[in-house]
Formats: structure tokens, sequence, C-alpha cells
């Protein structure tokens, strides 16, 4: 008969303040002894060293052969129980932790009900723990190499990191060029230091850096393996250009006869050619055709660049190439899309030439931007008189996004100073709540306040062109209320900006799929903890950084792509890494080769052998996810770590008290 | 001052009885109840399963003629789905019948009813079961009884899957057929059952006709009744197991009534007492008069017997001139002599073996064509066969999809529930006299009574569990019980 | 049954990737729900196992819920697809074997929705209390612990 | 008396077809008469029932016992024959699991009583129903109380061995006779107490030759319903054949035989609850993520309950025991 210890934690009083520890482990040590229990206790902070040492002593002096600790959520503390028993030479898989302050202390409010709760959650935890097996964890060696997916600053940040280090890092870019977003800005708050200034040495030294090899204009088609070991099928979209002739001389697209609109780097505020980079600067510097606004493409005559190519670099007959990867980690860094303003009818963007998104503002004053940062209105020559910034542009708006975009108090400030140095003009914040933490960042609030900005509490009703009276004339018109003062006011203006929500990627799911993540409600990435593990994810091996985790501002997004670097670095370093040995096998003799089983396997691990008619499971590619095991109508699967025997045993143990504790035999 | 009374309990019949025994003031019978203590209930628990079950379902009913039910249950199916199986499914269906029709009289014959004749009603009790009748008529013959039980339950494998509860009848016909080599094979195992079935009637025209105290014993008015008698008949009124109509003759042989299987429910009846699980049936045509028989009774009895005197011969040669002997001997058509069904038993698998070998010589039973698909929406059908122990009537109820909603089955034994306990009344009432000390080889005899029906209670319990204890109590006229003895199997 | 009012107990199986996660949420946000639910922590709600759920409602549970990643978002994929599936069968079963289908109930609750979770519990609770106890005792019929053997005896 | 150890068999709530098997194991029952002294067989043989509550407890080495717990007669027996028992058999599904009697657990005493005895034929105009105790002319008679559900063995005496299936083939039935004599001659051991004997570890589909696929199921057919492929697994045309679930050893019978396993042989080695095993199984494999589509399929089973639970429901977690009992109309503090 196993020797089992059980420890109930107060966490303080998170939990003794509903749950009355000491008389759950009374209870335990009385009541269960014909379960095992040999010795119960409670403790006012199991996880700390001394609650720790405590559970050691025991192990070593009373040899218990098993341990379930109460206290909290398995997802904070387990391992801490687990390297507790193994310090003291118990498996670590014969320890059971169960939550009695999430899923007892803290949702509950009556005493009595908590602690005969926390009661039975113990006794599900030792009649569970009766049948543990000691398990070694699986491990796995590391593949050097590492996938960034997304050439924004937290991709390049993290590619660099690594290449750095010195290990070999793909970096994956959808578009033509990295620089992502970042390169489209013109100023960054709050030190007011060029974006570009700052952002093209590092693209550079990401397009020039040995150990990083760019695939840009390419995607990710599909994702197979598991951490250490993953293989990525990469689509490299057909370029048209021979990028070991191009020299990115820039004579195509200047001879180019098609003009497009740029609605992606340019944001729909200029233009571009057929053949294009997206901006000077870009890296690499090849150019892309863009296939579907080609002349020869559509109408099969043109070829204007080939003739003028001095290197004969381009290539109608290019094709997609499918490239395949191994790498041992991925960094997704895919960044985020702008809320399309349409979806507020009443603030009339796409109906009013001069109210602009954000993003459009930012190629507006923007000096490699298509009024070479000139602040002007639609009509291209007048400057502004004027101008209002809209806050909170689908964020914190319930209809929309109920977060905060975190960026835009900053960047309206920003803009403020930007429009009031370069115009003149009068400017007017239309805010929610003004939120400016972090470094220097109040400071330059100040900064703007003294500029003479107003800043209008209240969330703008409607912007519209019907002027009432005769200064009103061509003008804009803000509704809005000061709810400060507490007044309706009308505000004629030139121009209005409207700070635009960040949001998920379009296909944030499709990708979150491709790479076996979950998104939250809202489609961001789930990290694996918010607090202490903000850049992994529930996969093994997959980092997140940058936007693709939530809205950030650039220091937070370069430190999170650092964060996500070094999280791949250590592993590569330890060249191989520890797996939580949950894995579902086959019982031969018990197999009658049915093949229930064989499609039920997302991951490949289930394989079949036609000579012996029997099914196997390929531990390294088990998830331990323990659907097969659920499913194989012969009971021939077993999985350890959640098997039938402990889970039965648990729900037992959770039911004892309605049976009655004599109900369980010893 | 009351006497003990040690009676052993009925056994060697697949069932077991509880018989309550009331004596007078003068220590005579003054009544007998005759018990069936236990209820099953497949008429209520079928319910809800897919008609296509049946024939797997009452399988369970009983396990000594699972193919009885098998058959009622296939040809109630067939008539719920309104689908006609193509010949060669129809032929399987009897020629896997016949086959077990052969075991299973041979069963009865060596291992329950014959030992009292080839050993005697008074041989010690330890040699009155097979083995005894193989260590006296020698290990040779016990071998050909062992060989022929195994023929028959390999046909009943091949055609119907497995040896005990057959599993391929289904509406419209089989899930399978048989190859050509198997049918050759078939037709030589039914030659030797025919073979067989010979030489069982000349081992009891040998051991039984031959020897005068036997005779006597079936002629004796012991073990006589007159009732009426039922049995399934083909267009020529020759018996038939698997198909045709029910024919009732009355206690003078007269042809009662003739009904085809979806009239059963016009001609028979089922009466119910508080003092048993088990129902009376009887001919609605006469009605219930308690248990007594004459023409004025509806009690009838449905066994051996009752299929020979129901009918006017017997479809195969070799059967047919065995059936106009046993006639001639015993004094023209109806015999009312309860022993005489052990004869009639002999008679019948000797005509199952000849049909066996007909069947099996029709090239067509190895044919191609063995299930129809059904097209029409179930509604509702009734199939009966011939059980060794009776007439066996299946009726279902199903809604479109074919789920039962009404199930009723009147089950071979059950016919005879009342004329055995008739018998067995009967016999105590002969045997128990005025304080007489009833030995065992004459208790014996009251169970020859019982036996001679081959009463299968798995099957007329098949609304009650398994089998009957047999409790035999003994009161005296004041109702104090003389003697309680209970047997557990 | 005496007029206080039915308490039911619930077995909650949750994923440990959503639904627990969840409850976990629930937690640390100090939202309330009813103590009537104990929850049983799987990797995956593609684990449950039929078996679970009849162990459960056998050994005194009133209901049981069934917890996972919402459509689409399984973390092995799509796993939960089988619990959907199975659950559409064991509710069929239940009902022909005279259990009220509703006494189990297939939730599905992301990491996020710790919201969800604590309503969904409360109306659970609700729900089994208005379809009250479930008279099946704890007695299972193959020699698991608490499967102890009949043997009254009935007077003949 | 011989000194050869003593043979017993006995049935209970049975139809009979377990003697039938054991008959059917032709020469082999020489085999038995030459190692045992058969001192107990209803069906076989003359038996004195007070001889056996006078033979010393223990004194019979093995008896198979077949057939249910359908009332107290059945248990009285169970018990006496437990005691008087070295080594007490579980023979055959009734005994094992319920088998298709067990399926008289979903319906209480009376629903079954309201239905036997009003059936179409039935003439009962005063709507009599049996009586466990009744006062004749001559004096009071009495018939055994039946109980509320049907119990397996197992389920009122201590079991040392099970032997599964309805009934059990004969070869595996020659297969243990074997295994005995040769324990007796002490050429064998005997497996572990409460191992289950004269079957496989596997399933059905173990011994089925049927080609099989990866399995998807898009919708579930009637087995009369349409032509059967001879070669392909019956489960893949849509037949729910239960042989996935059931416990190995019969050969594959019926699947042979172009009929689907009913579950006879019950479940496999291991297992808690045999219908669970075949949802599970079953559901796993439906072609559909949608709900409605998903209900559409299942619709397919017609009776999903006598489907899963056909041989097992007395033997099932759900409808064994205290609680079918109480709610078939018994006293639930039993």
């Amino acid at each position: 008969m196993e020797k089992i210890g059980v420890y109930v934690c107060h966490c303080g009083t998170n939990i003794a303040g509903m749950v009355d520890v000491q008389q759950v482990a009374e209870w335990a040590a009385a009541k269960l002894k014909r379960r095992g229990v040999v010795i119960g206790r409670d403790y006012k902070f199991m996880c700390s060293s001394l609650g720790q040492e405590l559970i050691e002593k025991d192990i070593k002096e009373l040899g218990l052969t098993r341990v379930v600790v109460a206290a909290c959520s398995p997802h904070l503390h387990e391992n801490t129980f687990r390297t507790a028993c193994k310090r003291a030479g118990l498996n670590p898989y014969l320890c059971e932790l169960v939550s009695i302050r999430e899923q007892v202390s803290w949702v509950h409010t009556d005493k009595d009900q908590a602690t005969a709760k926390s009661m039975a959650v113990v006794s599900g935890g030792v009649e569970r723990v009766n049948y543990h097996a000691p398990l070694e964890p699986l491990k796995v060696p590391i593949h050097p190499d590492t996938l960034v997916v997304g050439g924004g600053i937290a991709g390049i940040q993290a590619a660099l990191e690594i290449a750095d280090a010195g290990y070999k890092v793909y970096l994956v870019e959808r578009e033509p060029s990295i620089g992502g977003h970042m390169a489209q800005f013109d100023k960054t708050f709050p030190t007011l230091d060029c974006a570009a200034c700052i952002l093209t040495p590092k693209m550079v030294q990401a397009g020039t850096h040995p150990n990083i090899e760019l695939l840009t204009w390419s995607e990710i088609e599909k994702v197979d393996g598991y951490v250490g070991n993953f293989s990525v099928t990469i689509r490299k979209k057909a370029r048209y250009i021979k990028t070991e002739d191009c020299t990115g001389c820039g004579i195509c697209w200047e001879k180019c006869p098609k003009k497009v609109v740029d609605d992606v780097f340019e944001a729909g505020m200029g233009m571009r050619k057929a053949v294009y980079t997206p901006f000077a600067q870009a890296v690499p510097k090849y150019p892309v055709i863009d296939r579907p606004n080609c002349t020869y493409f559509i109408k099969g005559t043109c070829k204007a660049c080939e003739k003028f190519c001095p290197t004969n670099a381009i290539d109608f007959n290019q094709e997609d190439e499918i490239v395949t990867v191994n790498v041992g980690n991925i960094v997704l860094a895919t960044g985020y899309e702008t809320f399309d303003a349409k979806r507020i009818a009443q603030y009339g963007y796409g109906r009013l030439p001069n109210v602009v998104t954000s993003l459009e503002f930012e190629r507006l004053c923007n000096a490699a931007g298509p009024t070479n940062g000139e602040i002007v209105l639609k009509d291209g020559k007048t400057k502004p008189k004027a101008v209002g910034i809209v806050h909170c542009v689908g964020s914190r708006d319930k209809n929309y996004n109920e977060y905060c975009s975190v960026i835009c108090c900053m960047q309206g400030l920003k803009f403020a100073h930007l429009v009031h140095e370069r115009t003149g003009a009068e400017v007017y914040n239309f805010y929610i709540d003004m939120r400016t933490p972090f470094k220097g960042y109040e400071e330059f609030y100040q900064r703007v306040l003294e500029e003479g900005t107003h800043f209008i509490r209240g969330k703008v009703a409607e912007i519209n062109d019907a002027a009432r009276t005769p200064d009103e004339e061509g003008k804009l018109i803000v509704q809005v209320e000061d709810t400060l003062v507490g007044v309706q006011m009308r505000i004629p203006l030139d121009m209005v900006i409207l700070s635009v929500a960040l949001e998920p990627r379009r296909d944030a799911k499709e990708t979150a799929h491709k790479f076996g993540l979950s998104c939250s409600a809202d489609g961001w990435f789930i990290e694996k903890h918010p607090k202490l593990d903000p850049v992994s994810t529930m996969t093994e091996g997959i980092l997140i950084a940058g936007c693709v985790q939530g809205p950030k501002d650039i220091p937070a997004t370069v430190a999170q792509g650092a964060a996500a670097a070094a999280r791949a670095l250590g592993k590569i370093h330890a060249g191989e890494i520890a797996l939580e040995p949950f894995r579902a096998s086959v019982i031969e003799e018990k197999c009658s080769g049915c093949r229930i089983c064989n499609g039920l396997c997302p991951f490949n691990a289930i394989l079949f052998h036609e000579d012996r008619m029997v099914t196997e499971i390929n531990p390294a590619l088990c998830q331990g996810c323990g659907t097969c095991v659920a499913a194989c109508p012969a009971g021939a699967i077993v999985g350890t770590g959640f098997s039938n025997e402990q889970i039965l045993a648990q729900i037992e143990g959770l039911l004892l008290l309605n049976v009655g504790e004599e109900a369980v035999p010893a | 001052m009351t006497q003990r009374i040690t009676i052993d309990p009925i056994t060697r019949l697949e069932g077991h009885g509880k018989i309550e025994i009331f004596l007078d003031k003068e220590g005579d019978v003054a009544n007998t109840y005759f018990q069936i203590p236990e209820l099953r209930g497949f008429e209520r628990f079928c319910v809800g399963r897919p008609v296509e079950e049946m024939p797997l379902l009452t399988n369970r009913i009983c396990g000594v003629c699972p193919e009885a039910h098998h058959m009622a249950a296939a040809k109630a199916a067939d008539m719920v789905y309104h689908v006609d199986p193509p010949r060669t499914a129809k032929m399987l269906r009897e020629l896997l019948y016949m086959a077990f029709y052969v075991t299973d009289h041979a069963t009865h014959f060596y291992a329950l009813g014959g030992p009292d004749f080839v050993m005697g009603p008074d041989a010690p009790v330890a040699e009155r079961n097979i083995l005894g009748v193989i260590h006296k008529v020698g290990l040779e013959i016990g071998g050909k009884v062992i060989a022929a039980r195994k023929a028959g339950h390999n046909v009943v494998e091949m055609i119907g899957g497995r040896k005990v509860h057959p599993c391929t009848s289904i509406p419209g016909g089989l899930t399978k057929g048989i190859t050509e080599e198997q049918r050759k094979e078939i037709l030589e195992m039914g030659k030797f059952a025919v073979e067989f079935g010979q030489f069982s009637l000349k081992l009891f025209n040998d051991i039984v006709l031959g020897n005068k105290a036997y005779v006597d014993l079936i002629l004796g008015d012991i073990y006589t009744h007159r009732t009426y008698y039922m049995g399934m008949v083909d267009e020529n009124n020759h018996t038939n197991f698997y198909d045709g109509k029910v024919r009732v003759v009355d206690p003078d042989g007269k042809e009662f009534v003739k009904y085809a299987p979806k009239d059963y429910a016009a001609n028979i009846a089922e009466h119910v007492e508080p003092w048993t699980y088990l129902k009376f049936p009887y001919l609605k045509g006469v009605g219930w008069k308690g248990f007594v028989d004459g023409k004025d009774s509806g009690v009838y009895c449905a066994t051996p017997l009752s299929r020979l005197n129901a009918a006017d011969g017997m479809a195969t040669p070799l059967a047919q001139a065995e059936y106009e002997r046993f006639y001639s001997t015993l004094g023209g058509r109806p015999v009312h002599q309860r022993l005489a069904t052990h004869w009639a038993r002999l008679i019948e698998l000797l005509y199952a073996a000849e049909r066996w070998v007909e069947l099996a010589s029709d090239p067509e039973v190895a044919g191609p064509n063995f299930h129809t698909v059904p097209t029409e929406t179930p509604t509702e059908g009734v199939g009966i066969v011939e059980a060794p122990r009776g007439t066996l009537t299946h009726h279902y109820t199903t809604d479109e999809r074919g789920v039962l909603t009404k199930v009723n089955l009147i089950v071979g034994t059950t016919n005879n529930y009342a004329p055995i306990s008739m018998s067995i009344e009967k016999a105590a009432r002969a045997l128990i006299k005025k304080g007489t000390v009833v030995t065992e080889p004459m208790l014996n005899m009251v169970e020859m009574a019982f036996r001679s029906y081959d009463p299968c209670f798995g099957c007329a319990t098949h609304s009650l569990p398994g089998k009957m204890p047999l409790e035999v109590t003994i009161r005296d006229a004041d109702g104090n019980t003389v003697d309680v003895l209970k047997q557990y199997c | 049954m005496n007029n206080e009012q039915f308490e039911p107990t619930i077995i909650g199986f949750t994923c440990n990737w959503c639904s627990y996660r969840a409850a976990d949420l629930a937690g640390t946000a100090r939202m309330k729900y009813p103590p009537n639910i104990r929850l049983i922590r799987l990797m995956c709600s593609g684990r449950l196992d039929p078996t679970f759920v009849f162990k459960a409602l056998t050994g005194g549970a009133d209901g049981v819920m069934i917890t996972g990643c919402h459509p689409g978002e399984c973390h092995y994929l799509e796993q939960n697809y089988k619990a959907l599936r199975r659950f559409h069968l064991i509710r069929r079963t239940l009902k022909g074997l005279g259990v009220e289908p509703e006494r189990v109930k297939l939730v599905w609750a992301s990491a996020a929705e710790g919201v969800k979770f604590t309503n969904e519990v409360k109306n659970f609770v609700e729900e089994i209390r208005a379809l009250g106890p479930l008279n099946w005792g704890g007695v299972g019929g193959n020699g698991h612990p608490i499967a102890a053997p009949i043997t009254e005896e009935v007077p003949a | 008396m011989s000194d050869k150890p003593k043979f017993a068999m006995y049935w209970a709530a049975s139809c009979g077809g377990c003697e039938i098997a054991v008959l059917n194991i032709h020469e082999k029952i020489l085999d038995v008469d030459a190692n045992f002294d058969v001192v107990f067989w209803p069906v076989a043989m003359d038996a004195k029932y007070k001889d056996v509550e006078a033979m010393e407890d223990g004194s019979i080495l093995l008896t198979l016992f077949n057939g249910g717990i359908r009332n107290d007669e059945n248990e009285h027996i169970a018990k006496l024959l437990r005691r008087k028992s070295k080594i007490l058999v579980a023979f055959g599904s009734c005994a094992n699991e319920g088998c298709i009697p067990g399926l008289a657990n979903l319906s209480s005493t009376n629903e079954i009583f309201d239905t036997y005895y009003e059936t179409v034929s039935t003439d009962n105009p005063a709507h009599i129903r049996p009586q466990y105790r009744y006062q004749m002319p001559e004096g009071e008679i009495q018939i055994p109380v039946m109980y509320p559900v049907l119990k397996t063995l197992d389920q009122v005496v201590d079991v040392d061995y099970y032997m599964p299936g309805c009934p059990p083939e004969s070869h595996q039935i020659a297969a243990v006779i074997d295994l005995v004599v040769q324990v007796l001659q002490g050429k064998a051991e005997l497996p572990p107490k409460g191992t289950v004997i004269g079957a496989g570890g596997s399933t059905v589909c173990d011994e089925c030759n049927r080609k099989r696929n990866v399995k998807t199921i898009t919708s579930f057919k009637r087995i009369f319903g349409q032509p059967i492929d001879p070669e392909l697994c019956l489960l893949e045309q849509g037949i729910p054949c239960n042989g996935i679930a059931t416990r190995s050893g019969c050969n594959a019978r019926c699947p042979t035989a172009g009929a689907q396993c009913i579950g006879c042989y019950g479940p496999a080695e291991g297992v808690v609850d045999y219908g669970a095993r075949l949802i599970t199984g079953f559901a796993s494999v439906i072609e559909s993520k949608d709900p409605d589509q998903i209900d559409a399929i299942l619709d397919g089973i017609p009776d999903p309950t006598g489907q899963f639970y056909r041989f097992n429901l007395a033997g099932s977690l759900l409808k064994a025991g205290k609680p079918a009992w109480k709610r078939n109309g018994g006293n639930g503090n039993k």
C-alpha cells in the first residue's frame, strides 16, 4: 500500500480565508488512512522553501511514496512541488497538485461548503495519486536553426539576436521587403527620432547578416513536427526578378508605364509602379512584379522593364518555389493590422476627404511619403488651420474592440506636436482617458500641453460637413460633448485624424491553426502565462513576439523580440529539451487492428502495421492529448499521466463524500 | 398421523417443476398445482429493439431450440417488411431446421426421455442418464448418437453461422449462402442422419415394443388424455415443421380448424391463473373449461404425437411407412397415450432426416440468390414454425423504422402447460393412495408422464428466466404441510 | 427528499489548455459560482471517455459538464470534435437507459472565457437542481472499487 | 462414491444454451466422465438437491454456473454452490453480464407484468397478475419472488473465473476442460483468480478476416437494407458491428457468416463499461464536425441502448445493481 502525504496550503489568507485548511488536513489524515494517507499537514505557504522542505523531510523520514498538495493551480506550481519531490528522491510524477485556490477559495463564498469541496478535491487527488507511476521526461534534441515569421521590428530584433549569437535564422516576410509597420512611420514617440533612421540600419544588418537567410515575398504553407524538430514548408512567391542578377538600380520601376495605388506601404496615400520595391530603403533591394497589375501579364505585351533592365534580371516565367526548412524553434512575429474606420459610418471616413487614419497621416507627414512630409489637405496644397485627433477609434468600444490599443494616446500626442510644429494649426485631441505610462511619456504629454494643444475629454459623436453657420462653411464639424465641463460642442476643423485600433491580422486564426496555437477571443495569440511567460506559447518550441501577442509600442515589441530570441537560444544552447512524458502507447496483445484510432491523430503519431495488423504510436510525435486512449474500443491504448485508472479513481475520490468514506475499500 | 413422503425431483427435462400436491382426509390426492415460478419479460424488453434483431434476441429464449425461435422470428420479420425471401433462402432455412430437428429429437430420446425405456423405469438413479444409456447399448451406439448430433450441429453452423444461437437469418433471407462443396458435405451427413433415424426406430422396436411390460405401460390409462391436437401441415395435410398452416383435430381425429399464421389470435387464447407465472393457451373456438380433457374443453396438445395426430401423413416415404405402422400398432388415429410421443418423436426424426436429404440434393440450395432487400415500409407480422415441443408463434408490430412497438409470443411447451398439469395430477392420483409408501421408481413414473412432453421450460418460461426449481409440497386435508421437497435444479 | 433545497453534485471535465485555464481565470478574477461542481483536468476534451461520464453518474454525481476548446480552436487541432461526437451519442444512450440526457452538458470555453465558464456553471447547477437528484446510488457492475455486490435476501 | 474430483454444472436464469454447448463438445464429454465424478448436472442426470446440501463445503472441485440471478431461488442456490465449490466459474454471458434477459433491467416488474398478462392473445378480463402467495381452497401456495433486476453472478457471490460467450464456443469449453484435466494431472497451473478463461485478450476484429482500412463512418446502415460486401469490414460498410469492442475467442463467427457481431462475448480485458467502448469507438470515427449532421448520422442507429448494452446491461455501470433495483420497484435501501 502506498504511503501518501497530504499537504494543504493556506496561501496566506488566499485559501485559509475561505477554507478551514486545518480541518481538511486532519480529515485527510483520519478518513483517508485506508487509502494510504499517512500524514496530513497544513502550512502557511507550501510553495515557500520552508513549505517544500516540509515535504522533502516527510519523504525522507516517513518514506512517503506519493504526495498530494492542495494549493493553487497546477499551472502555477506543479513544477515547484514536483521538483521538491525530486530533490527528496521521489519521482516527480508521483506528486499531484490539486487546486483549492483558483477553483475553491477564490470562487466560493461559504466557508463550510468550500471546506467540504476542498476535502472532495483532496480525496480525488489521493485516489488518483494511488495510480500514478514514476515517469521519466522525454528528451528531444534541438535543431540549432530557427525560423522567424514576420519581418517587422519584432522579427528583425529576434532574428538579429539569434544570428549574432552564431546560429542560423530563416526570416520569412510576406511583403517584398522587411521593415513592417515601423518602416511606414515618420517619427517615433516620445523621443521623436526618425523611424527610418533607427530602423533601416537594423534592416540592412538583417539583410546582410551571414547567419540570416531572408525569405521575403514568401509565406508559410505548412508546419510539421514538434519542438526541436520542426519541418516548415515555405512558398517563395514568384518575384519575376532574377535576384542573382538584379542590382536594384531601379530602372525597371522608372520605366514601368503602369501606376498602381499603393495601399500597403503608402496606405493608399500614394502610387507605385507594377514593378516595385515598397520603399527606397527596402531590404532586400530587389523589386517584385505585381502580377495582377502588370500590363504584360494582363495584355501579353509591354515588357518595358525587361527591355531596359541592364542586367537582364527580369524573368516572366518564374514560378512560385516551395522550400522546406528544418528548425528547432519558431518565433512568430506577424504583427497587426489597423482597424477599418469605414466601420464607424458617423465619422465619415471614406466619404469626407480630409478625415484620415493615423496610418495615412504617418505617410502624410513622412519626408519620404507622398507629400514629402508636407501636411496638406486632400487638394495637395492647402495647409490645415485646425486639425482634430480622435482617440480610441475602434478601441475601448463595445461595438468593435473592448481592449485598449495602447499606442493611440502617445501617437495622438506625437501627431499633435508634428502638426503644431509644421503647420502652426490649432490642434484638438478628443480622448476618453489620457494614458501615458512608461519612460519619458508623461513628460512628452506635458510638452504637448504646453504647446497649446486642446484636449477635449469626450467620445466624438459624429464628424460631418453640414455647416450651420458661415464659419462652419467648407469645414469638417466634429460633434462632441466635453464631459469635463458637460457641454455639447461643434468644432469646425480642416482635417481629422482617426487613431484607429490595432487589430489581429485577418488570417490570425489560420496562422494559429497552422502552428497549433490558440487565439484569445480578440484574436491575439495566447501566451503560456500572461505574467510569467509572455513569449512562450502552449506549444513547446513556438514563441511569440510583438503585436501578434497584443497591442504594444516599439520599445515593448523590441524587448519581446529579444526575449523570444533569448528563449530560443537557451534551448539551442542546451541542445536538448525534456518534454512532459505524457504519451499514449499501444498494448500490442490487446490491439485487434480494428483501425478505429488510425484516423484520429492530427500529429500523425499513429501508424498501422499491415503485416502484423496492429497499431503503434510514435512517442516523439505523440502530443499526449489522449484522444486515441479514449477512443480505443478494446482498451488497448494506454496513456501515461492521465490513465483511465487515475481518472476513474479521481472521480471516485471526488464523489467519496457522496457515497460515504466507508464505501471505498482499503 | 401424517405420513412423510420423500419424492425426488423431476430432472432430465429441460426445465424444472414446482408441484403442490394436496391430500384429502383419506390421504388421497385432492388437488395438484403445477407452477412456473419465474418471468423474463421478452414481450416487454424486445419493444424498442429493431425487428431484425429478433432472430438473435429470441434465440436466447431457449438454447435448446434457438433454431425454432430464429426461424419463427425470421418469418415474422419477413412479413413485417412484406418481403418474400428467394427460394434458395427458404430452402437453406428449412435445411438448417431439419438438421436441428434431428439433433434435438436425438438428444431427447437418448439423453432425456429414452433412459426411462432403455434402462427401464426401475433402473438405479445413477444409471438412468445418457451415460447409462451409452454403457448399456454400448459405446459404439453412443458414438452413433454423438455423431448424429454432431452432424446436425455442423449443418446448423454451416448455414446459421453458429452451433448454438444461429445468426444468419435477416428480413428477406440470409446474410450468407453455402458453397457447392458444403452442399455435398451436407448431403452426405443427411444420408447418415437417415440411417441413424432408422437405427433409432429399430432400437425402439427391440427395446420398447419388444417388451410387453413397456407396451402395457404405454397403453395404460395413467398416461392417456383425450384432448385436441395441434400441428402444422403443408397443402397435402402432411406434417411440416418450417412452413404451412396450423391444423387442429378434435379428440376423434376430425379437423377442427386450420388457420394461417396471421389468424392465430382468432383461434388461440391464453388463460391466466394467479398462482403461476405462465399462461394456459386454449382453443378460442371451444373455450377454457379448466384442467379437463374431452371435446368440450379447449385444452389442446402440441407435441410430436399431436403433430402426427393432426396430419394425414408424412411427406417422405420412410417416415410415411413408420407413420402407418405407428397407427396400426396403436389402434388408429388419433393416439391419446402420451408415452407414444417417444415413438412419434423418432418418426419425426426420420422425416426430418429424409427432408434434409431432399433439400440438400437440390443444387439451388447452394445458389447465390439468398437475400431479397426489403423495400416496403415495415408494419406487422406473424411467424409460425413447429418447434420440437410445440407450435411456436411470434407476432410483431413495428413503427415505420422497423422498431418494435408490440411483441407477442406463444411458445412451444406453453401450449402443453394445461395437459402437462393434467398428466401430473392423473399420475399422482394413480400413485399416491391412502398412505402408499411412494418408491423412487414409482415417482419416476410420475416424471415419465411429465417427460413424454419433453417440456422445455427454457422455452415455456421464455417469459421466465431459466429453469424451474421443482418443489413438491404435500399437505394434509387441514392444509398443514406434510412435507416440502425442494429441488433447485 | 426533504424540503430543503436540493444541492446537486456535478463533475466537470476540463481541457488543460482552455476550460481549466478559464476556471483558473475565473479564480484569479475572483468571479463567484456555486461549489456544486468539482473539476477534473484532462489534457484535452478528446480524452473524454464515455466511461468517465457513466462512472460519475453511477458514483453519485447528478450531472456531468464536459468542457473543451471552441470548435476550430482545439489545442490539438481537432480533438474537441471527437468529444462533440461522443457527447451526442452519450446523450442518446442515456435517454434509452432512462437517464435525462440534460444531465450531461457540453460547453466550449476558451482560456480567456472565465466569465463564460462561471455563467455556464451557474446555469448548469440550476438546470440540474430543477431535474432533481439522479437516484442512481453508487454501485457499478464490473468489480471497480465502489462496485460492492448486492447480497440482500428477499423473503420468498 | 469414486474418489474422482467432483464436477457440477448448474443453470439459474438461463436458456439452456450453455448446457447444449457443453453437450456439443461431443467426444470430450467422455473426458469429463473419465476425469470427474459428475455429482450435479440437472439437464443430464438425476440429482438430489439434498445430496448437494449434505456435501462438505468446498467438496465440489469445479462448478460451471450459468444463468443470471432473477429471483431469490437463483441467489439461494448460487450461494449454496459457492459454499460447496472450490472453483466457481461464471459460465456464459448470463452469469457474466446478464445477457439478453438483462435487458429486462430497462423495465420495472410491473411494466413486465402489464405487458405479458395483457397481450393480444391473452384472455384476462380480470387483469389477473401472479401472486407470490396465493390462497387456494386447499391452502396457500407460493411462487418465488422475482427480483426487480436481473443480477450477474458476481453481484451476489464471489466468482473465481469468468467464461464469457452466449454460449461459450465449444472449442473453448473443450480447451478449458483440457486445462483442468492437465491441472489435475499436475501438468499445468490454474490461472490467477478472477481471470477470464476460454476467451482471447483482444477483440473480435483480431480474429476477423474481413479487409480493414482507416475507419471513418459517414452513415449507419441496417444489415438487411442493402447487399453486403463479403470481403470488407462490416463497420466500414456502415453496419454497426460490435466486434471492435467485443472480446475475442469466438473466431469471429458472426462477421464471418456475414452478420454483425452482437457482442455476446462481452467487454475486452480490463474494460470497465462495455457500452462506453462502443459509444466512443463508433462516435470517434463519425465523419462530421457539424452537430446536426452528427445527429443525422446517429439516427442510423435506431436503438443505441440495445446496440451498446445488448448483452451487458446487467453488468454495465449504469444499469447494474442497487440503483436500477430501486428504480425498477425494489426498495433502494436493500
